[in-house]
Order: structure tokens, then sequence, then C-alpha cells
């Protein structure tokens, strides 16, 4: 290498402090591998939980911090033009570096309980943490992808972690193969794309639009065009959605809530950047597609959501609903749609995070009891865990006064303002739709709840031992659409005693009583806290969310 | 005008990313699938260096070397999950991968 | 339509470079369609190799030696043997079973949409004559065949940032070896045993992590030494 | 005046937090009192604010209190805020009451069951949510009382669950007060649209900004949210079911309150009907249409709580016709007289339920009236009082409503007039069966020994509401201008929308005589038909022989061919064709489902088909886009 060259070359400043919660969600993992492999003793799972959570605390107060920079300064680019810096970015920041914390609560109390030890949960999850937030700051084509694949690959590796159970490989082998899949396409999407535009940096693609803009180019719409489909894969919009309640049902489940939250995130951090700002001006091509995609995830999540009996697919269907809201933003094309779409991104996150925690602590050892069988009669035994996944549940399904139901407002009232009166119809039926099963598992909770506890004890015995049997499966049918002839129930009445226990909410018979992780609790706590207290002081979040556009770069 | 037109590379890639994607389409072994989308990885490459030559412009260029790393993790890592999967199976075909559905 | 992209006949070109063209793209197809249509996975991989020769020489011809180089030693010369080894490691080198699809309608319906895909992408590339975009935006091809001077400067400039993130893969693929192939019996057991030794079976105590941080730490430090080596 | 409306809310849904927490602790019965205790602190706030604004002069009775901003949005500007007028005020007056006395006597009639604890969160949620749906400044936060209410209503509905047809009913209810929901939501977005705001002050002010269409589109959908939640014509078939929840649910949510939310939402949105008159013609023709349909229906259920269930139906009926023909202060009136003696109805109808170990088919009462006296007595009041015999307080005020309709159209009264026959006739028809005539319940096995009298808990709540059923006729006498108190108290609110009757004094008292006639028909028919039998096609030879031709006839005319219409309606149009599209929609959905389903066959290729079809979709349009 000759000196010539290297006094040539003048390397990009370098905004440290632009980049630096990525950075610290970088090094972060790189510091616990180095004490895990130095550490003579084996370390417990919450030395490393802590240093997660540490880093995502660092994080997020770097995030907070680089708000405070950007809300007077405006926004920028940093890295010689590779990532941008403004409120978008760094709301995306705030939201994942909170995930981080509340993955690393959740993981810890996952980890301790199921006996796996090591630090590759911790390690993984804040790598794909990292790669989401790339993403969402990129300003460059072949950092997103980079970001994509950095979050993907570590998703893919953090669904296979419970290698006790046959599901947790397969969901590890098919999320591999079908992200690979439609990471190539989208890669080939951003060739095409570079072609047609002679950049993949996306202000440059702009420009080069604003002045070319006059012709369909045809190699600029099948770029685009493969660029969708990644990103569809990617946040889970029907049709490119089937691997979602797969994996969704196979990975170990705080893994699927981390999963369902940063790379709802990154994803559509990244298609709402890139196609409302670069492709900003061609929104009559990609607008229908992203009307039509919006409709069928819409109807095809709620739809399939009816018919599941596992809670975890039913939360997988339930978060392609939730995909297609924010697709609905997105439809809009306008300011206040994206910021409708984020806001509804970040309350999500929360949310889902927060369900998955009260699903993981449900599902007891072995991480397998997640039929809906389960959640029969849980506000008897675990009356925290019942309110807090009730209040979850309602918020997801839109009721106010909680985040969930601002977001749909939100989302809707922008598809309205854009005159997309048919989506906004259709996103409200569809609401309605959703809203069932959400109820169901809630009246199951609670309405199953007052067999065996309180009755002398034969009498309980009796309910438990039936529990196991078919009246197990009634309740479930019963509130299931369509199936109110369970009547195979036996109706007595409310004061007349009941010998039976109704059928039996102590169904498994199981000792899980014992009492929630604090850490999960925590987790659990802080998102259902975050879901109410912004429902009802909503003023903050939709300010950061409207904010995050006016400074959309 | 002696260099080869692009569109015939161009072409050459499509063709070779659509037979990429079939034989992931069609390919029960898991091996193969992947494969496979080598050979898509390989069309977007040959894709990015015909336009780097056509817009005489370096960075397509250097797209493909990061691709390659992509590639190569992405390899490993897939591998990885492969052997953990099949490694008493002897049998490395996704068909039999399919209790979760529905 | 742009004069000089599309209609120019192959044969008009000139005649080493078509003919090269021309053998690379046979071999590149032929490579391919092996590797969709080979029985058994360890032709399917040789049929790869091919594609993947092909493929360099096409990259030699569009005057990018250097990736054609890095073509041939990551992929042929790692990537595949890889998947040889896989191969060979789980004993699945043998044929696969042709009949009794249990999705029968699957191989039609792909011919059909993998064409339906492959005539869309042509007929939106040939509508638009292929290329329109801006030229040279982010810095010319090197004029000598085989200076890569270019290329990195590129690689450490503009996309700096990408090129350290790329670590984090590496590190991610590492991570991820060890965590899913190491002894999977030890935390079978389930339960408490596998509480008291899962830590065991985990990465510190195994030795192929010991070295992990050397692996990941040498594109991170090869970037810190950049850095401190330039301002100067 | 006191400013302080939003302890109102604040009390129940602090016995809401607190019981949600420490329910099983706090246990029975203390529960149920500090439950009571929350919702009657709320009445007495009502109180102190109602002597407040009646110092103040006519003009300065409304004001809104602002709390906080809750959706900041820069167009979408919706603040926590309570919207206190005379209107808002006599709602929260009756609701806290009202409610206040079924708490009390849910603490008797829930003694026994396990989920008490539980049954009071519910209870104290709902009334929050219903004060919130009262007194909410903006219609996005009406619409979360709204939402509130609601989901209450379901989970009581389901309250025990382990009734498939509780169960059943839970999901009817849900799935049509849906329907109503996305009424009640795209007139939000309507009105939005056009006038950039969604506070009700603000909204009744520029009222003028509208287009008449906008107008009419945004009040049909109201109107459509409010048969959903008010159970009207063609949503009405869930009200009925719904009674599989505890008996003072049925009084409380299903009688009293949150179905007459849906009266209460038009009254208050009534500048905007007064602006889309077609639109308040439809509401009187869908009012009275229920009315009638009801009423048929009720006089031959055999489910105790059903008569009173299609009962509801029918009055609340009568309520959007008055609001359809523009009489608001006089659906106001019937829905407080509506709820004093509704929810007397449904308690003394729980307290022979109670008494009779949960038999609640009256073909299997009778002769009660021994046994349980002060059951009988208010059961009687309530009656009387519904059926409109003077003075009680459905003579007035469903007597408003009839002069108003006549006023308005000759058609609308006469149908008004033909219900209130049925009215009088079915509830003496249940009157008389439940409380006279053989004891049959002696054939029940349940029952040991003779049936009890319900406990003073439950006896004080019926005795309050018999009082307020026999005079809540003085809230609005029509003799002199001095003594139409709520008149003048609305006049603020709806004076000015308001139909004035052109029917003059003699008119008036013409109509009343009228009324009065019915009423006595009616009560006189059901006390020659079921005074002494339950079954009337065998009565007794006695009996058949002195009044052969009248009962005949009217069993013809009225049992039988009402039997048969109310049949044809309850078993065709309901069963079949409303019945049938809410289970066609669950089952289509789920078929939908199940056939979405198999293509999920779990197979990594099809997974992929799925990706490749997406892209060739999108690759199509795109080919379309550049024109290939």
């Amino acid at each position: 290498m000759s000196l010539f060259f290297l006094s040539a070359l003048v390397l990009p400043k370098i905004a440290w402090s632009a980049i630096l919660p990525e950075l610290i969600l970088l090094a972060a993992p790189l510091v616990l591998l180095a004490v895990s492999a130095l550490s003579a003793r084996r370390l417990p799972t919450g030395v490393y939980a802590g240093g997660m959570g540490a880093a995502g605390l660092a994080s997020l107060g770097a995030s907070v911090w680089l708000w405070t920079q950007v809300t007077p300064h405006g926004a920028g680019t940093a890295v010689d033009g590779a990532i941008a810096v403004d409120g978008f970015s760094v709301l995306v920041m705030i939201l994942v570096s909170s995930v981080v914390v509340l993955a690393a609560l959740i993981g810890e109390g996952y980890l301790r309980r199921e006996g796996i030890g090591g630090p590759e949960y911790y390690v993984l999850a804040m790598f794909s943490a990292a790669g989401a937030m790339l993403m969402a700051s990129a300003d460059d084509l072949v950092l997103i992808f980079l970001g994509l694949e950095i979050m993907s690959i570590a998703l893919y590796v953090l669904a296979g972690l419970d290698a006790r159970r046959q599901g947790s490989g397969e969901a590890a082998m098919k999320y591999f193969l079908l992200g690979a899949f439609s990471s190539a396409i989208f890669l080939y999407g951003i060739a095409l794309v570079y072609g047609a535009t002679g950049s993949t940096n996306l202000p440059q693609i702009a420009d080069f639009l604003a002045h070319n803009v006059a012709s369909s180019d045809g190699l600029l719409l099948a770029g685009m065009a493969l660029l969708l489909v990644g990103f569809f894969f990617k946040i889970a919009a029907v049709p490119f959605h089937m691997w979602t309640p797969d994996v969704y049902q196979g990975s170990p489940t705080p893994v699927t809530g981390f999963m369902a939250a940063v790379a709802k995130a990154g994803g559509f951090a990244a298609l709402l950047r890139v196609f409302f700002a670069s492709f900003g001006l061609l929104r009559d091509d990609w607008q229908p597609v992203i009307w039509l995609v919006a409709v069928v995830t819409l109807l095809v999540g709620a739809v399939l959501a009816l018919v599941q009996r596992d809670v975890k697919r039913m939360l997988a269907y339930s978060s392609i609903n939730h995909a297609g809201f924010i697709l609905v933003g997105l439809e809009a094309a306008t300011t206040r749609g994206i910021a409708a779409s984020l806001y509804y991104l970040f309350v999500y996150g929360f949310m889902v995070v927060g369900t998955f925690a009260v699903v993981t602590v449900i599902a007891r050892r072995g991480d397998e009891a997640h039929d809906l069988g389960s959640y029969r009669g849980l506000a008897q035994r675990q009356p925290f865990l019942a309110a807090m996944l009730a209040l979850l549940l309602l918020a997801q399904a839109g009721v106010p006064l909680t985040t969930g139901f601002l977001a749909k407002l939100y989302i809707i009232s922008a598809a309205v303002e854009a005159h997309s009166y048919a989506l906004a119809v259709i996103a409200m039926v569809s609401a309605a739709i959703a809203a069932f099963f959400y109820l169901r598992v809630v009246v199951l909770m609670y309405a199953g709840a007052k067999s065996g506890v309180g009755l002398p004890a034969p009498l309980a015995a009796t309910g438990a031992g039936e529990g196991a049997g078919s009246g197990e499966l009634s309740p479930v049918a019963a509130y299931g659409p369509g199936a109110a002839s369970a009547a195979e129930l036996e109706g007595d009445r409310p004061e007349a005693s009941r010998p039976d226990g109704a059928g039996g909410g102590e169904g498994h018979g199981e000792p899980d009583a014992a009492g929630v992780p604090a850490t999960i609790a925590l987790a659990i706590a802080l998102c259902a806290g975050f879901t109410l207290l912004f429902g009802i002081w909503a003023q903050p979040v939709v300010e950061l969310a409207r904010q995050a556009t006016l400074l959309f770069h | 005008m002696t260099d080869v037109s692009g569109a015939w590379y161009l072409s050459l890639a499509a063709a070779l990313f659509g037979i990429g994607a079939f034989g992931l389409l069609v390919r029960r072994n898991v091996l193969v699938m992947f494969m496979c989308v080598e050979l898509m990885l390989n069309a977007a490459n040959l894709t990015f260096v015909t336009f780097a030559r056509m817009l005489n412009d370096i960075a397509g260029q250097a797209v493909v070397f990061f691709v390659l790393v992509v590639a190569a993790a992405e390899v490993v890592v897939g591998l990885a999950i492969i052997v953990a999967i099949f490694r008493r199976r002897r049998e490395a075909t996704a068909d039999d991968l399919h209790i979760l559905r529905g | 339509m742009h004069p000089g992209l599309v209609p120019v006949p192959l044969l008009a070109t000139s005649l080493p470079d078509a003919i090269t063209f021309a053998v690379s793209a046979v071999i590149v197809i032929a490579g391919a369609i092996g590797v969709v249509v080979a029985r058994n996975p360890v032709h399917s991989a040789l049929m790869l190799v091919m594609t993947l020769f092909g493929v360099a020489v096409l990259f030699v011809e569009q005057r990018a030696d250097f990736l054609a180089a890095v073509q041939v030693i990551v992929y042929a010369g790692a990537i595949v043997v890889l998947f040889l080894f896989v191969i060979m490691l789980l004993g699945v080198d043998r044929r696969e079973a042709v009949s009794a699809d249990p999705l029968p309608w699957q191989r039609p319906l792909a011919l059909v949409l993998s064409f339906c895909a492959l005539g869309s992408v042509l007929a939106l590339g040939f509508s638009g004559a292929w290329s329109t975009g801006a030229a040279s935006v982010t810095g010319a091809l090197p004029h000598r065949a085989g200076d890569t001077a270019a290329l990195g400067k590129v690689v450490f400039t503009t996309y700096l940032l990408p090129f350290e993130v790329t670590a984090a893969l590496l590190v991610i693929a590492v991570v991820a070896a060890v965590l899913l192939v190491r002894v999977p019996q030890l935390r079978e057991q389930g339960g408490q045993a596998g509480a008291e030794r899962g830590g065991a079976a985990g990465l510190e105590g195994d030795p192929e992590a010991v070295s992990d941080p050397g692996v990941d730490g040498d594109p991170q430090g090869l970037g810190e030494r950049d850095r401190e080596v330039v301002p100067s | 005046m006191l400013h302080a409306a939003y302890l109102m809310p604040l009390f129940p849904l602090a016995g809401f937090a607190v019981l949600a927490v420490f329910g099983r602790k706090i246990g029975n019965p203390l529960a149920g009192w500090l439950a009571t205790g929350t919702v009657t602190a709320s009445f007495a706030i009502a109180l102190v604010t109602l002597a407040g604004m009646i110092g103040e002069p006519a003009s300065h009775r409304s004001f809104v209190e602002t709390l906080f901003t809750w959706i900041p949005v820069s167009a979408l500007h919706v603040q926590v805020g309570f919207l206190i007028d005379p209107l808002s005020l006599v709602m929260v007056l009756f609701v806290t009451g009202v409610s206040a006395v079924i708490h009390w006597y849910s603490i008797g009639y829930m003694a026994h069951d396990e989920g008490y604890a539980r049954f009071f969160v519910y209870l104290n949620l709902f009334v929050a949510s219903m004060l919130i749906l009262v007194m909410a400044s903006n219609l996005v936060f009406t619409f979360v009382g709204w939402e509130g209410v609601g989901l209450c209503s379901y989970f009581l509905i389901a309250f025990w669950y382990d009734r498939p047809a509780a169960a059943s009913a839970g999901k009817k209810a849900f799935i049509m007060n849906r329907v109503g929901d996305a009424g009640f939501l795209l007139a939000m977005f309507v009105l939005f649209n056009a006038l950039h705001t969604l506070s009700i002050p603000a909204i009744l002010a520029h009222l003028g900004d509208l287009s008449t269409g906008t107008a009419t589109a945004a009040a049909l959908l109201l109107f459509l949210a409010a048969t959903g939640k008010s159970a009207q014509i063609p949503l009405f078939t869930w009200l009925p079911d719904a009674m599989e929840g505890p008996t003072p649910v049925s009084a409380l949510i299903h009688a009293a309150t949150m179905v007459t939310a849906g009266v209460y939402l038009m009254v208050r949105m009534s500048p905007l009907l007064h602006r889309a008159t077609d639109v308040s013609e439809v509401i009187a023709i869908v009012g009275v249409a229920t009315a009638l349909v009801a009423a048929t229906i009720a006089s031959t259920q055999n489910d105790i709580k059903k008569v009173i269930a299609y009962s509801t139906v029918s009055q609340i009926g009568y309520m959007f016709l008055a609001v359809g023909v523009g009489a608001y202060t006089a659906a106001i009136f019937l829905m407080v007289a509506h709820a004093f003696y509704k929810s007397l109805l449904f308690l003394s109808a729980g307290s022979v339920i109670h008494g009779l170990h949960d038999e609640q088919d009256i073909k299997k009462m009778g002769g009660l009236r021994k046994f349980m006296p002060w059951t009988f007595a208010a059961f009687m009041a309530g009656w009387l009082a519904i059926a409109g015999v003077p003075p009680l307080s459905a003579f007035w005020a469903k007597g408003a409503v009839l002069v108003h309709a006549f006023s308005y159209d000759i058609g609308l009264w006469i149908v008004g007039a033909i219900t209130a026959v049925f009215t009088a006739y079915y509830m003496g028809r249940e009157f008389y069966i439940v409380f006279y005539g053989d004891e049959r319940w002696r054939r029940l096995e349940v029952i040991k020994g003779d049936p009890h009298e319900s406990p003073w808990v439950m006896r004080g709540p019926l005795v309050i509401l018999s009082v307020l059923a026999a005079i809540g006729g003085l809230l609005d006498l029509p003799f002199h201008p001095h003594l139409d108190f709520l008149s003048s108290w609305l006049a603020p609110v709806v004076g000015s929308v308001s139909r004035h009757s052109s029917v003059g004094v003699g008119g008036e008292w013409a109509l009343a005589i009228t009324d009065s006639v019915l009423a006595v028909i009616g009560v006189t028919l059901a006390w020659r038909l079921w005074r002494v039998t339950a079954d009337a096609r065998h009565l007794e030879p006695a009996f058949l022989q002195r009044a052969w031709l009248v009962d005949e006839t009217y069993d013809k005319i009225f049992a039988r061919g009402g039997e048969a219409l109310a049949g044809f309606l309850a078993n065709v149009v309901e069963a079949k064709i409303i019945d049938g599209a809410v289970n066609g929609t669950a089952s289509g959905l789920r078929w939908m489902g199940s056939g979405l389903r198999r293509i999920q066959t779990g197979y990594v290729r099809n997974y992929a088909i799925g990706i490749v079809l997406g892209l060739v979709a999108i690759l199509a349009w795109m080919l379309v886009r550049a024109g290939v």
C-alpha cells in the first residue's frame, strides 16, 4: 500500500455522538462475550442480564440525549451521509432501547427458569437491536440491508435458542430460509434501484428522482417492487406473512416478544423512510400496492386469529393485523399518516413485549402451555398477571384510555383525512373482528375464574379432575365464533352451589401460583404502566411522534 | 462499442435470479434450498457489478464486497441451524419440518 | 429507447468479449440449473461452484478484478467447502425422493410464478432500456485493470459505516455457530439438571469460544488502526 | 356552584380500583357496601351540583370543566372534560341514584355468589363509564364511556360463563354493539372532517357550517350507534338474550341506564337532528315500530325476565318516537320514569327468582302473593306504573310522548296507542301468572317448603323504587307552566330545537283520557284472561262460559293473533333472519379462517410460494404503471 494513497485518503468525520446508541449496543455484547470467556467460573445469568439492562439504559439515555440535540438543531446526516440523524431515527432508537431493557428483564427470568446459561441470548438480542437501530437511522440502502441482516440473523439464532423444544429449531429453520430468500429479493431490488438512479444513498436517490421524475422508469419500478417484498416480509404483511405464526409459536416466548417489537420497528422504520422520503414523488406507483396489502393484511390477520387455539399463534396473527394498521398510515402518505404510523409502532412495541412477557410466565417451565385452556380462570390463580394481560389485550383491541385506542384512532383519522375512506372502514371492521378474540381471552381469564378456589377441598378436587377433560374445551368453544352450541355445560344457577366447580379452572392442577419472577413482573408492570399512563396522558408520546415527522429528513 | 452490452449481463443475472428462486420453491433438501439462495445473491452481485460498469460508478462494486460478507455470515448461521436440527435425523428435508402450521 | 444498450446483438461487439460472455453465460446458467435439478446435494454443491466461477469470469469482464478474486476465494474456496462439509457431516448425501410430493401443485405453480417474475423483471428492465441512473455519483471505476485503490477508497469513505458494522455480522455468526452446534445432550436433560449443567455447555466452557474474541476483534481492530493512522 | 364534576366518575372508579385489587380480601358483604358507598357519594355530589345550579340563572347553567388535554394532535384536539348542563345533570342524578339503589339491592341478591366481589368490580366500573358517557364534553371522550359501558355489559352478560346461553348472549351483544360502535366512529370521522373539532359544544355551535348531506350522514350514523346500544330494530335481539346476566345487571344496565344511552346521545345531539329532519322521521318510525313489535313479543314470553326485557325494548322505542317527533323533553322524562319503574320490575322479578331458587319460567310460578307480599306490592306498583294508569309516572311520561306523536302524525299515534294497550296487557299477564293462580311451584323439586320473602336489604330498594315509580310524574306536570319542572329545566338545552305540540288543552285532555282508557283496557284484559289460570287455552269452564264471546274474541284478536304475530317475529324474523345474520357473520368468518388456515401448511416451500405470489402481483402492477 503506497504512502501516496494513504495521504490521499481523507476519512469522513465520524460523529460519534450520532451513532452512540448503536455503538453501545454493539460494544456491550463484545464486553459480555469477553467477560464470559475470561471468567473462570460460570457466571449467573443475572450478570449478563444486568449488563444488557445497563447497556439498554445507556443507549436509552444516549437516544434521549440525541433527541434533545436534534430538536433544536434540526435533522442532519452523519458519517458521510450514511445515516440520518433526525427525530424519526431517534424515536425508533428510544423504542428499541426500551425494548432492550425490557428484554433483559424478561430474558433473565425466562433463562433462569429454563436453566439455560450463558450470555448468548443477551449478546444476540443486543446485536439484533443494534441492527434495527441501524435500519431506522440508515440513510443508505446498503446500510439498511446490513442493518436488516444484523437484525435478522441474530433473530434466526434467537428463535432456535431453546434446543429442547422441537418447535424452536423448526422456527429457526423456517425463519432463516424464508428470511434469506426475502433478503435476496431485497438485495436484488437494491441493485435495480441502484441501476435506475445511480446511487444507493437515499437523499441522492430523492435528488435524482426530483430531477428525472418525468417518466415511470420500469427498472426503478421493478426495484421498488422487490424492495417492497423485502420490507413486507420483515413486517409480516400478507401474503408475505406465512412464516409469522410458525416462528412466533416456535420461538422461545421472550424472543417472540422481542422479535415482534424489534423486527417490526426496524422494518417499518426503514420502509417509512425509504418510501415516504425517497420515493415520495413516486407515490402514485406504490400507494395502490400499500393499499391492497394493507387491506388483505388487516383482514387476514384478524380472521385467522379467530380460529387459533394457541395463544402465541393468535398473537402472531394479531401482530399481522397491527402491521396492517401501520400500513394504513403509510398509505395515507401524509405527514400525519407517518406520524400516526410512528405512534402506532411505538406504543405497539410496549404492548406486544408486555403481552408476551405475560405469556412467558403463563407458559411455565418448558415454555409449552400456550393453549387457551391455560388461561382459563387465570384471574383466580394469578390476579396480577391476569389484570396486566387484560389491560394489554384490551389495549391491543383498541379500548379507550389506552395507547392502543389512540393509535387506532390516530391511524384511522389520518386515513380519513387523506380521503382513504374505504381503507378506514376496512381498518375499523378488522379492529372489530380483532376485538373479539382479545376479549375472548380476557373473558376466559375472568369469567372462568370462580371454580375451585373457595370451595371445600373435595369439591375443588372434583373440579380439578374434570378440568382436564372436555370441560376444559367448552368455554373456549363457547366464546368462539359460531360455536355457542357447547351446550354440554351444565347451566347451574348463581346461588345454587356449584358442586362440579363449573368444569375446573384448576384445569391443569398445576402449582403455578408459585409467583412471577420479579424481573418479569417488573417488565410487565412497565409495559402495562406505559400503555395505561400514556393512554390517559397522551400528550407526551403523541407529541413525540408528531415531532419525529416534522424533523423528518 | 467493444464491450458486451449491459443488457445481456442484466438479463443473464435476472435469469440466474429466477432459477435460484425456482429452485428454492421446488427443492425439499434444506441445503440445496440454501444453495439456491446463494444463486440469488450472486445474481444480485452480478447486477451490481454490471450497473457499476454501465454507470462508471465504483459504489456498485463496493456493495458486492459487503454482500460477500453477509453471504458468509448467513452461510455460517444457516448451516449451524441445519446441523443443529438434522444432526440426528439423517435427512435434511425441509418438508419434515411442519409440526407448526395452521 | 436508449440506442447503445439494448438492441446491440451480441456478435456486434468485439469477438473475444462476446465469446467470453457467451461461454460464461452458458456456464453460469448450466451450473444454476444443475444446482436445482441435481438429485444429490453433493452434485448441487459442485454445480454451484461452476456457477460461481462463471460469475467470477463475468466480474473480470466488467473491470471488477478484485471482486472476482474474492468471489473465488470466499465463495468457491470457503462457502462451498462449508456446504460440502455439512453435507458430509450430516450424511445427507443421498438422492432426494422425487415422487410423492406432499404438495402436488407446488412444482407447476413454482414454474409459472418464477417465469412470471422473471418475465416481469425483464419486461420492466427493457421497457426503460435498463439504465437511467446518474453516472459516477460515488466515484469512477479504476482505469487500470487490477487497481483496487478506488474500491478501497470508497469502502473507507462512503461506505465506512457499513464496513464497520459488518463486524457485528461476523460476531453474530460465530456466536450462532457456537450456540447452535454445541453438544445438545447436556441441555436435553431439562429441569434442574439442565440448570446446573447448562452453563458448562455454554459458551464460556467451550474451547472454541475462547478463540472467538480474536476472530471478531479483527475487523474492529482493523478499523481502529486505520483511524489512528489516517489523520496524520 | 360546585365545579367538581370529575369527582363523580372518580368515586366509582376508585371503588373499581380498590375492589379489583383487594376485592377478594375485603370480601362479602363489605365489598358490596363499599361499592354502594362510592356510587352514593357520586349521587351526593350530583345533588350538591344541582343545588348550586338551581341558584344560577337559566342561561348560566352550562359549563365545561376541562381536566387536561388528552389527544394533543393539532387538528385533533381532544380534552378530558365534562360538560355539565341541565341535561347531563338530570342524567347524572338518575344514573347515580338508580345505581346506588341497585348496588344496595345487589348486596343481598349476590350474597351467595362466588363472584361477589368481581360483580361489584364490574358494576362500579360500569357506573364510572356511564358517567363519563353522560358528562363527556367531546365525542371521543363520550366514546370512551360508550365503549366502557359496552365492555362492562359484555362481561356482566357472560358473568355466569358456565351457562352456554350466557356465552352465546355475550357474543350476540358484542357483535350487535360493535355494529353500532362502528356507526359512532364513522359519525365522529364525518363530523371531524367537516368541522375539525369533536368538542360537543363546538360541534353544536358550528352546525351551520355543515351541508345538509353531511348532517344527514352524521345523524344517521349516530342513530345507527344508538340502535345498537339501545336495542332498536334491527339490532334489538341482543337485549332479551342479555337477561342471562344477573338480575341487578338487567335492572341497571339493560333497563335503566346503558340501553338508554342511545336516546341520550340523540337528545344531546338534537340540534344536529334538527338540521337533518329526514333522519328524525326515520327515528320516529323505527322507534314506534320497535315499540309495537317488542310489545307483541312480550305478550307471549314465558321467561319472567324476557317479558320485562322485551318491554324495555318497547319502552325505548317510545323514547325514540319522542326523539323523532322532536319531543326531547318527553324522551328524557320517559327515560327517567322508565328507569324507576323498569328497575323496580326487574328487582321484583329478581326477588321472585331469588325466592324460587332461580326458577324463571312464569308458568311454573303462581300464587306467590301470599308468600312474598312486599314483592307483590312492588311488582304491582311497577306494573300499574308502566301500564300508564293515572296518576302513576308512565301516565304522564308516555302521555307526553303520545301527545307529541299525535301532533306530528296521527299514524304514529295510533301505533303508539295500540302498543300502550299491549304494554298494560303483557305486564298484567305476567303479574297475574306469577302472583295469582295455582301454586305450581310446588311441583318443582328444588323448592322445599314455602318460598321466602327476600331479606330487608333487597326489600328496601323495592320500597324506594315503588315510591319513585308512583310519583315520578311529578317531574313534569302539564297543568300549569310552573309545574313542568323538567321542561323548563331542560329548556336551555333542547328548548330551541324542540317541536311544540299543536294539540290544544282540550286535545291534551282528550288524549289523556284516551290513554287512561287504553291502559284500563289492557289491565282489564290481563285481569280477565290471566288472573286465575296460567294456561289460556284450558280456561276453567265457569270462566269460559261467563266470558266466552269476549274472551274468545280477545283471545283471537290479541292473544292468538298477537301470539301468531309474535311467534312469527320471534321465530322467523329474530331467529332466522337476525340471528342468522349474526351467526352467519360469525360462522362465515370462522369458515373463512379455517379455509385460509389450510393454506398455512407448515411447509417452507409453500410459504415461499406466498412470497413469490405477492412479488408477481406487485410486479404485475408495476408493469401496468410502466405502460408495458
